[in-house]
C-alpha cells in the first residue's frame, strides 16, 4: 500500500488518540499503517472440518505467508483449532507433485510401469481412451469416480453432470459414503430432506447436550468450545456423553458412560420406552406433525452376498417402511427396559435413567449430537433414527436449543457431496435417479435429451435405457464399496479418484481395495496434489490444485454456504479438479458414449464433446471472464475462467442454482443467494429466500416454507409429518471371539485431519502427533505383557499391522476394545478393518470389528 | 651434545627397525584398540564397551572404573554403586600387578600426542627447558584431591585432559582439542615432556598406585651399555635409568624400581646392545640369565 | 504544517450527528468512534505559516452536542507539502 | 661456612624456592579451578539432567562422566557436555525441545549410572523430577486466546495430573471457553515432552530445572485453608452462633453466601418436572 508521508502521520495521530479512547476504529489506514507487511487478507472456509471456521488468508508476492481466524466470522470469532493454524503450510509440502504421472514401460503406459511425467494432454488421451472402452465393454458400471465432501460446490457438481448426464452413469460416489450417507439416510426417511434442521445457535440456546458418538472435542474443536463455553456459564447446563471408549469429551461430562458397541441401538429405545412408560410424550406434536414406521429387520451387513452373514439374513438389505400406530410403536420399544439396556450396553443402571430423564423433562432443551459413532455403523441409518424418534417423541426439535444434530467430517461433506449430488443415487437438490420425474426435470435444466441420465433401474417411462452398447441399461446404482469390489471382480475397469485418499480410507485394503487397483484389467486415476496412499496404488496420477490455490466454494454442517477466490496460483502444472473434469470432457465425443437414439433426439449435439454438451452448453458458459476484485480493490486470479473463457465458477452455481429457483422444480427447500451474494458474506444458512438466511427449519417464523398458523412443518414429505422409524436392537457383524478378542474402534485425533494427506506435512503437526498408536486399556496391555510404548501387532482376519502400545493417552478405551486413529499412512489400519456397511446406507461400519494384539 | 639425527640407526643396525620399534607398535595398537572397543558401537552399532575411561561396562558384564576419578567422587561425598566398586578393585589389581604408569604409556590417549611432540622436539632440535619440578604433578595431584573436599564437585574432571580426550573421541569433542593442543604445544615449545613428566597428576596417582608393583624394566645386560645415552634421550622420564643403569658400582639393583617409570620400553627398543628388558621386580636373577624369549613372554601373560 | 488529533467526547447517542458536523470544517476528519460517543478526529492545516489548526480546535468545542474535546497528538513540521505527499514506501 | 656447607645451604635454598614456587603454582591452579568449577555448574535453564539425577551440586560431585547412561538411552536424547560448552564438561543432559526424556518404565540410564549420580531409589519414572514444565509465555501459547490447540496436554505422560486444563469463559468471542493449559508441579516430572510438541515457533511450555522454575512462598506465611484441611479442624476455636436482626424471610448466612432472601427458590411447590411429581409415590408422603 503506498502512503504519503502526511498520511502516515496522520494515521499515527489516529491510532494514538483511538488507543487513548479505547475505540476500535474499522480498518483504516491507521492499521494499516501499523502493520503496512505488504500482505494482503481475504477471507476462506478452512480446508479440513465440517465446522467450516472462517479464516483470513494473508498473500504475498504470490504466496500464503499467514493467516488468521476471522474475527467476524459467527462460527469461530477469529478462532481456530490447531490444524487451523497451521493452513498455510498444507499448500507448501515440500513434496507437491507439479506434473501430471503416468505408469510407463519403454515410453508406453504399463500397468506394471514405473511413473513418468506426461502432458496433460497425453494423460487425457490415454485416460479417454480407457474410459470409452471400459464404457462400451462393460455398460455403466464400467467406470467409475470417487470424489470428495472436500470438492469445492462446483467441482461436485460439474463432476455430476460429466458422469451422469455425459457418461451417462451413476457410477459416482463421494467419501462422503463413508461419512455421512447414514445421517443422509435418516434425514430422507424420517423428513424427506436432508441436512439439519437447527443450527450452530443451539449450541448456545441448549441446556443439555448428549453426545452420541461424537468426539467433539477433538474433531469439532471450534464447536466443542462453544459448547463448553455454555456448560461453564449456563446455570443448570449439564452434558452427557456416550461412546464405546472415553475420550476427551469425558473431561466434561457430567454424565459419561461408555456403552458396548452397537448397543446404542438399545439404549435410545430404552429413553423412547421410558418417554413412553412415563407419559412424557408431547402428544399434541406427535398426533399433528408425526407417523409412525417400522422398518424391515435382520438386513444383513452390507458383505458380498456369498458371506455366510448375508445368507442368513433374512430381509437383505431391504428398507422399505411400513405404518404402525402409535401403540405398534410403543409395544416395539417396550422389551428396552432399564435393565435390559443397561445389561446389554454394561452402562450402569442410574446413568442410563438420568440421560433418559433429562429427554423426557418437558422444561429441558436437549441437543443431540452425533458424527461418525452412529454413521459408521451397520445399523446407522437406524440409530440415527432412533435419536430423532426421541426428539419427536418429546417435540423437542427445529427450534433453538432443541436439536438433534448430525455432525459433518469433511468441510463441504453438506455443501458439496450431498446438494448436488455426488451420490449414485442422487442428482442435484436431494433429487434422486430412483424417480423418472427427477431425472427429467434435470435433463431439462441441462438442455439434455430426455432419458439421458440413467434411472437407478435403467427405465424410463417404463422401458428400457438404451446403452452405447444397444443393449438395455439395466440396474445403475453403485455404492463405493460396491466399486473397489466392482474393481477387484473386473466389472469396473476405470476409476478415478478425486480429492481424497480412498485407498488409505477405505475398509480392507488387503482383501477388496488394493486387489481391486491393481488388477491388471484395471486403470486407475487419482487426482491429489501430494503423493498418497492411493496415488502410489495408481496408474495415472493427477497433480492437483488444492483449496485456495481455486475459487472454491464448501458448505458446512449448519447449512451455511462459504465461497472464496483464488489468493494463490498452484504450483507447477497442477490444476484444480473443476478444470480437470472439464478439461477432460472435451477428449470425449458424444458418439463415445451415446446411442444413436438419444443423440437423435437432440441432432445438433452430434459430433460435438461432452465438454461442449455439458459445459459449454450456453448456460454455464453465459457469463463472460471478469476480473475478480474484493471490496478494497485488490484483484485475483482465476485460472480456470482464464483457461475455459468464462466465468466457469459462478456459470456452474448459477446452473446449479436452477434446480432450487425455477419455476415447477420437484422439491423446494434448497434456496441459494446468487453467486455474488456469497463473496461479500462469511457464509449464508440456505435455504435463502430474499436475501435471508433461515436458521431453524420446518419451525414457522424461522422458516418461510412453513405458512403461518401450521406451527412446524416437516413439508420433505408430502403429508408435513416427520417419520418416527422404530428398529430393534440387532448385534454387530462380527463381534470378538475367543481368538480375535478386541473391538477395533478407528477414528481421528485432533492434530491430524483424516488420512493426513496435509497436516502430517506440517512438522509441527507431525512433530505433535508423529504415528498412529494402539490406545488400549492397560488391564488388557497387561494381560498381554505390553507396556506402554511397547510394539505390539495388531491383527484382525484379513491384516496386521506394528503400532505402539498407549495405555496412557488421550483414549482410555474399557477392557475389550482399542482405538486406532487411521491418518497414519506408515501404519494403514484398514488393512484390518472389515468392509461391512449399513445395508441402508452403504456406509462403512469402521468402528467395530474383532481383533487380536500381541507383542511384536 | 648429542646428535640427534642418527638417534636409533645404531638400534635399526643391530636389531632390524621391526625389532627396534616392537614396543612402540605394541603400545600404539593398544592404545588405539583400547579406543577402537570403544568404538565400535557408537560407529558400526557393535556394542563391545559402553561408557569411557572413568567408568565402562564390556560386553554388559565386566565393569571397570577409573580409581583416580572415583577417589575424587568419594571425596565429594558420594557413595558408589556396586558396579562401580567391583570395577575399581578390578583396575585397582590390574595396574598394582603391572605397574600403575602402565597406563600413561599403553592406555592414554595424550601419551600418543606427548610422545608426538617429543618426537618433533627432537627433530626440530628444540631445547627449551623449563623450571618445572617433576613433584608439581604430586602436589597437583593434592590439589585435585582437597579440591573435591573444598567445593564438592569432581572439579578436576572439568578439565583433565586425559578424561577429556577420550571422552572427547568417544563421545564428542567440543573445544577439547583446544586443551590437547596446548599440551602438545607445551611439551613442544616449553618443557620437555611437560605435561606427563612435571604436570599430570592423573599420572601421579598411577604413580603412587604402581609403587610396588610387579612388573618392571630391567637393564640386566648393564654391562653391555655402550654408554650411547640414547635410551636417556629417548625416555620421558630420564631420572629414573640412572640407578639402574649406573649404579653397578653402588651395588644399586639392574631393575629400575622408581614408580615413575612408565614400563613403556622406549629404553629396550632404542638400545642397540640389549641392555634392557622387562621382568619381575625381583629379578635380579634373571640378571644373569639372557633367555629373552621367556622374559617377552612373561610380559604377554 | 501541524496535524493533530483529538478525541471529542460527545453528549450520549449523539456522536453520528456532532460526526457530520464537525465534517464540515476545513481540515476537520472525523474517523471513527462515533458509537462509543468519542470520536476519532484529526485537524490538519495545509502549511500555512499562521496556522488555523488551534482555532479549529477551539472552534470544535463550542460545537453543540461536544463535551470535551482533548488533544492526544500533535505533529508540526517544517516540511512543504510536496515533502509531506511524497509516498514513503 | 665450608663449600659444601653453602653447597648443600644452596641447594636447600633452591630446594625450598623451588618448592614454594610449585606450591604456589599450584595453588593458583586450584583457586582458577575453583573458580571455574563455580561458573561451570551453572547450567543453561534449558539444559535438563536425566532422570533421577541428584541436586546440581552432588550431582557434579558424584557424575564421573563416564557417559555410560547416554550410551544406555534407547532413545539418544542425552548428550555429554563439551568443553565450550555452558555445562560441565562430560556431564550428561538433554534439551527439552529437541529431544526430551522419553520416561522409559524400567528407566535404564539410572541403572547404568556407576556411582548414584542419578539415583537408583528411582524406581518409578513418575517419581522423576528432571525439571518442571512452565507455560512460560501466556501471550503468545494460543491455547491463551481460545484456539483449540491443547497439544502438551495431550502429549504429557502424566495425563490430566501434570498438565491439566482449565477451562474458562472466552470473554471476548462471547460463545467459545478457553482450555488453558495449568502444569502441577507435585505431578510433572519435566520430561519435557510437552516442550517439543509445542507447536510454536518458540515454544510457550519450556522445562526448567525445578530451582528455576518454582516460586516459594515466604516461610512466615500459612494458606489458612490448607492448614485447616491438615489440621481437619480449625486452628482456632470456631464462633459461637451468630444471631442477626432481620426482616421477615430473610436469612443470613456467615459461612456462605451471606444475604438470602427465602422464599424465591419456590413459586409452586411442584418440580418443573412432572416426572419427578408423577415418579414419587403420593402414598408415603
Amino acid at each position: 500500500m503506498k502512503l504519503t508521508r502526511r498520511e502516515f502521520i496522520k494515521s499515527n495521530a489516529v491510532a494514538a488518540a483511538a488507543s487513548v479512547a479505547g475505540v476500535t476504529l474499522p480498518v483504516t489506514k491507521a492499521a494499516a499503517a501499523d502493520a503496512d507487511d505488504g500482505i494482503r487478507w481475504d477471507k476462506a472456509a478452512c480446508r479440513y472440518c465440517g465446522t467450516g471456521c472462517s479464516v483470513l488468508m494473508g498473500v504475498k508476492d504470490g504466496k500464503v505467508v499467514a493467516c488468521q481466524g476471522d474475527p467476524d466470522a459467527p462460527v469461530n470469532k477469529g478462532l481456530n483449532c490447531i490444524k487451523g493454524y497451521f493452513l498455510p503450510k498444507i499448500l507448501y509440502g515440500e513434496d507437491r507433485l507439479t506434473k501430471p504421472l503416468l505408469r510407463k514401460t519403454n515410453g508406453k503406459y504399463d500397468k506394471n510401469g514405473k511413473f513418468e511425467a506426461v502432458s496433460w494432454d497425453e494423460a487425457f488421451k490415454t485416460m479417454a481412451e480407457k474410459w470409452i472402452a471400459a464404457r462400451k465393454a462393460k455398460g455403466p458400471k464400467g467406470i467409475g469416480m470417487f470424489g470428495s465432501g472436500q470438492w469445492t460446490v462446483w467441482e461436485g457438481y460439474a463432476a455430476s453432470k460429466l458422469l451422469k448426464a455425459g457418461f451417462r452413469s451413476n457410477s459416482l460416489e463421494p467419501n462422503a459414503r463413508h461419512c455421512m450417507a447414514s445421517a443422509v439416510g435418516a434425514f430422507m426417511r424420517g423428513f424427506g430432506i436432508d441436512e439439519p434442521m437447527g443450527c450452530y445457535d443451539d449450541l448456545e440456546h441448549a441446556d443439555v447436550f448428549v453426545l452420541w458418538g461424537a468426539n467433539m472435542a477433538e474433531m469439532h474443536p471450534i464447536l466443542w468450545s462453544r459448547l463448553t463455553d455454555t456448560r461453564l456459564t449456563k446455570p443448570g447446563c449439564e452434558v452427557h456423553v456416550l461412546s464405546t471408549y472415553e475420550h476427551r469429551c469425558y473431561e466434561l461430562a457430567d454424565n459419561g458412560m461408555v456403552f458396548e458397541p452397537q448397543t446404542d441401538l438399545a439404549i435410545l429405545n430404552y429413553i423412547a420406552n421410558y418417554i413412553i412408560q412415563n407419559k412424557a410424550y408431547n402428544k399434541e406434536f406427535i398426533d399433528k406433525h408425526v407417523n409412525f414406521t417400522k422398518t424391515p429387520t435382520d438386513i444383513g451387513y452390507g458383505l458380498r452376498a456369498t458371506d455366510p452373514r448375508e445368507k442368513a439374513a433374512k430381509n437383505r438389505n431391504k428398507g422399505k417402511l411400513s405404518k404402525i400406530s402409535f401403540e405398534e410403536y410403543a409395544k416395539s420399544v417396550e422389551p428396552y427396559t432399564l435393565e435390559h439396556a443397561s445389561k446389554l450396553s454394561k452402562v450402569p443402571k442410574d446413568k442410563l435413567l438420568k440421560l433418559a430423564k433429562v429427554y423426557a423433562d418437558p422444561n429441558k432443551k436437549v441437543s443431540s449430537y452425533w458424527t461418525m459413532g452412529f454413521n459408521q455403523h451397520t445399523r446407522g441409518v437406524w440409530v440415527n433414527g432412533l435419536c430423532y424418534n426421541v426428539h419427536l417423541l418429546m417435540g423437542k426439535i427445529a427450534e433453538p436449543g432443541n436439536s438433534p444434530f448430525s455432525l459433518t467430517g469433511q468441510p463441504s461433506a453438506c455443501g458439496t457431496a450431498r446438494e448436488v449430488g455426488t451420490f449414485t443415487h442422487r442428482l442435484p437438490a436431494d433429487l434422486v435417479t430412483k424417480k423418472d420425474a427427477h431425472c427429467k426435470f434435470a435433463e431439462k435444466t441441462w438442455q439434455l435429451p430426455a432419458g439421458t441420465i440413467p434411472r437407478a433401474n435403467g427405465k424410463t417411462d417404463g422401458a428400457d435405457q438404451t446403452d452405447i452398447s444397444g443393449k438395455p441399461m439395466g440396474k445403475t446404482l453403485i455404492h463405493a464399496v460396491a466399486m473397489h469390489r466392482a474393481l477387484k471382480d473386473s466389472k469396473m475397469n476405470c476409476f478415478w479418484v478425486m480429492c481424497n485418499n480412498n485407498m488409505q480410507a477405505a475398509a480392507n485394503m488387503n482383501d477388496e481395495s488394493y486387489p481391486g487397483w491393481r488388477n491388471p484389467d484395471n486403470f486407475i486415476a487419482v487426482s491429489d496434489p501430494y503423493p498418497t496412499v492411493s496415488a502410489q496404488a495408481a496408474d495415472l496420477i493427477l497433480p492437483t490444485a488444492m483449496w485456495i490455490e481455486k475459487e472454491g466454494a464448501y458448505g458446512n454442517a449448519e447449512r451455511r454456504t462459504q465461497f472464496w477466490r483464488e489468493q494463490v496460483a498452484a504450483p507447477g502444472e497442477s490444476k484444480s479438479d473443476v478444470w480437470q473434469l472439464m478439461e477432460f470432457s472435451k477428449y470425449v465425443k458424444v458418439e463415445d458414449v451415446w446411442p444413436a437414439d438419444l443423440i437423435a433426439k437432440k441432432p445438433e449435439y452430434a459430433g460435438k464433446t461432452l465438454y461442449d454438451v455439458l459445459y459449454a452448453n450456453g448456460q454455464v458458459d453465459k457469463f463472460p471472464v471478469e476480473q475478480v476484485t474484493d471490496s478494497r480493490g485488490n484483484k485475483y486470479d482465476n485460472h480456470e475462467s482464464a483457461d475455459f473463457g468464462f466465468y466457469v465458477q459462478k456459470g456452474l452455481f448459477e446452473e446449479y442454482r436452477l434446480f432450487n429457483s425455477v419455476k415447477g422444480i420437484p422439491k423446494k427447500g434448497h434456496e441459494m443467494a446468487p453467486f455474488e451474494a456469497y463473496h461479500k458474506v462469511r457464509g449464508l444458512r440456505w435455504p435463502v429466500i430474499d436475501g435471508k438466511e433461515t436458521l431453524w427449519r420446518f419451525r414457522e417464523g424461522y422458516d418461510p416454507h412453513v405458512a403461518k398458523g401450521e406451527g412446524v412443518k416437516f413439508y420433505g414429505k408430502p403429508d408435513g409429518k416427520a417419520n418416527i422409524i422404530t428398529a430393534p436392537y440387532e448385534p454387530a457383524a462380527e463381534p470378538p471371539d475367543k481368538e480375535f478378542d478386541l473391538w477395533l474402534c478407528t477414528g481421528r485425533v485432533l492434530e491430524h485431519w483424516h488420512s493426513g494427506s496435509m497436516t502430517r506435512r506440517v512438522p509441527e503437526l507431525y512433530r505433535a502427533v508423529p504415528d498412529a498408536v494402539i490406545y488400549m486399556n492397560p488391564k488388557d496391555a497387561k494381560k498381554r505383557r505390553l507396556r506402554n510404548g511397547a510394539l505390539a501387532k495388531i491383527s484382525s482376519r484379513r491384516g496386521e499391522i506394528v503400532c505402539k502400545i498407549d495405555t496412557k493417552g488421550r483414549n482410555k478405551p474399557p477392557e475389550g476394545l482399542v482405538f486406532v486413529p487411521w491418518f497414519d499412512a506408515g501404519r494403514l489400519i484398514n488393512k484390518l478393518t472389515l468392509d461391512q456397511t449399513d445395508p441402508l446406507s452403504k456406509e462403512t461400519d469402521y468402528k467395530k470389528c474383532a481383533v487380536k494384539i500381541s507383542r511384536a | 651434545m648429542f646428535d640427534m639425527t642418527t638417534l636409533g640407526d645404531d638400534a635399526i643396525a643391530a636389531k632390524g627397525w621391526f625389532e627396534s620399534h616392537k614396543y612402540l607398535i605394541l603400545r600404539r595398537l593398544s592404545q588405539l584398540g583400547i579406543l577402537a572397543l570403544f568404538l565400535t558401537g557408537p560407529w558400526f552399532g557393535i556394542w563391545i564397551v559402553k561408557g569411557n575411561l572413568a567408568s565402562s561396562l564390556t560386553l554388559d558384564i565386566l565393569p571397570l572404573t577409573d580409581p583416580y576419578v572415583l577417589l575424587q567422587a568419594m571425596l565429594s561425598g558420594v557413595v558408589p554403586e556396586t558396579a562401580a566398586i567391583i570395577g575399581v578393585v578390578i583396575v585397582l589389581a590390574f595396574y598394582f600387578l603391572v605397574g600403575g604408569r602402565v597406563y600413561c604409556s599403553w592406555v592414554c590417549p595424550v601419551n600418543m600426542v606427548t610422545d608426538l611432540a617429543a618426537w618433533l622436539r627432537r627433530k626440530l632440535g628444540i631445547r627449551t627447558t623449563s623450571q618445572i619440578s617433576r613433584s608439581t604433578r604430586f602436589w597437583m595431584l593434592v590439589l585435585t584431591l582437597i579440591l573435591p573436599l573444598v567445593v564438592g564437585g569432581i572439579v578436576w574432571e572439568l578439565v583433565n585432559p586425559v578424561s577429556m580426550m577420550f571422552r572427547g573421541i568417544v563421545f564428542g569433542m567440543g573445544a577439547a582439542w583446544v586443551m590437547i593442543v596446548g599440551i602438545f604445544l607445551f611439551d613442544l615449545l616449553v618443557a620437555k615432556d611437560g605435561w606427563c613428566g612435571h604436570i599430570c597428576p592423573v599420572g601421579a596417582f598411577y604413580s603412587l598406585l604402581g609403587s610396588k608393583s610387579l612388573l618392571k624394566v630391567n637393564a640386566s645386560q648393564r654391562q653391555a651399555c655402550n654408554d650411547c645415552m640414547e635410551c636417556y634421550v629417548v625416555c620421558p622420564e630420564p631420572q629414573v635409568i640412572k640407578p639402574a643403569l649406573m649404579g653397578e658400582k653402588k651395588g644399586l639393583s639392574p631393575v629400575i624400581l622408581s614408580s615413575d617409570c612408565t614400563n613403556c620400553g622406549r629404553c629396550i627398543d632404542i638400545c642397540a646392545k640389549d641392555v634392557f628388558s622387562y621382568g619381575g621386580r625381583h629379578a635380579t636373577k634373571i640378571d644373569e640369565c639372557k633367555r629373552e624369549g621367556e622374559i617377552n613372554r612373561g610380559v604377554r601373560v | 504544517m501541524n496535524i493533530c488529533s483529538l478525541i471529542v467526547h460527545t453528549k450520549p447517542t449523539l456522536g453520528p450527528q456532532v460526526s457530520d458536523r464537525l465534517q464540515t470544517f476545513q481540515g476537520v476528519e472525523v474517523h471513527g468512534g462515533s458509537e462509543e460517543d468519542k470520536l476519532i478526529v484529526t485537524v490538519e492545516d495545509k502549511g500555512e505559516t499562521v496556522s488555523p489548526v488551534s482555532d479549529t480546535m477551539n472552534a470544535l468545542r463550542d460545537v453543540e452536542g461536544v463535551v470535551s474535546t482533548i488533544l492526544i497528538y500533535h505533529y508540526g513540521g517544517e516540511e512543504s507539502m510536496e515533502e509531506m505527499n511524497r509516498e514513503i514506501n | 661456612m665450608s663449600e659444601a656447607e653453602r653447597k648443600n645451604e644452596m641447594n636447600r635454598r633452591r630446594f625450598l624456592g623451588n618448592m614454594l614456587k610449585t606450591a604456589c603454582g599450584v595453588g593458583l591452579v586450584g583457586l582458577g579451578l575453583g573458580a571455574y568449577s563455580k561458573r561451570a555448574s551453572s547450567m543453561p535453564a534449558n539444559y535438563i539432567r536425566p532422570p533421577g539425577a541428584l541436586p546440581e551440586e552432588d550431582f557434579l560431585g558424584a557424575c564421573i562422566r563416564c557417559g555410560l547412561c547416554v550410551r544406555d538411552c534407547p532413545y539418544d536424547i542425552l548428550f555429554l557436555g563439551e568443553v565450550g560448552d555452558e555445562v560441565a564438561t562430560g556431564t550428561p543432559y538433554f534439551i527439552a525441545r529437541t529431544g526430551p526424556c522419553e520416561m522409559c518404565e524400567d528407566i535404564p540410564c539410572v541403572v547404568a549410572c556407576p556411582t548414584n549420580a542419578l539415583d537408583h531409589d528411582l524406581k518409578d519414572i513418575e517419581d522423576s523430577r528432571m525439571g518442571l514444565a512452565v507455560v512460560i509465555d501466556q501471550e503468545n501459547c494460543i491455547a491463551f486466546h481460545g484456539l483449540r490447540c491443547e497439544v502438551c496436554f495431550n502429549v504429557c505422560p502424566i495425563r490430566n495430573r501434570a498438565i491439566s486444563l482449565d477451562m474458562q469463559h472466552n470473554t471476548r468471542s462471547g460463545k467459545h471457553a478457553l482450555f488453558i493449559p495449568v502444569v502441577h508441579s507435585d505431578a510433572c516430572t519435566g520430561c519435557g515432552l510437552c516442550e517439543r510438541a509445542c507447536i510454536l515457533e518458540e515454544a510457550a511450555i519450556k522445562v526448567f530445572p525445578t530451582h528455576l522454575a518454582k516460586g516459594e512462598l515466604g516461610k512466615h506465611y500459612r494458606l489458612g485453608w490448607k492448614e485447616k484441611e491438615k489440621a481437619g479442624e480449625a486452628l482456632v476455636t470456631p464462633d459461637t452462633e451468630h444471631r442477626y436482626n432481620l426482616p421477615e424471610g430473610m436469612r443470613y448466612d456467615q459461612q456462605g453466601e451471606g444475604l438470602i432472601i427465602e422464599g424465591e427458590a419456590e413459586k409452586t411447590p411442584f418440580s418443573s418436572n412432572p416426572l419427578d411429581t408423577l415418579n414419587s409415590g403420593f402414598m408415603d408422603k
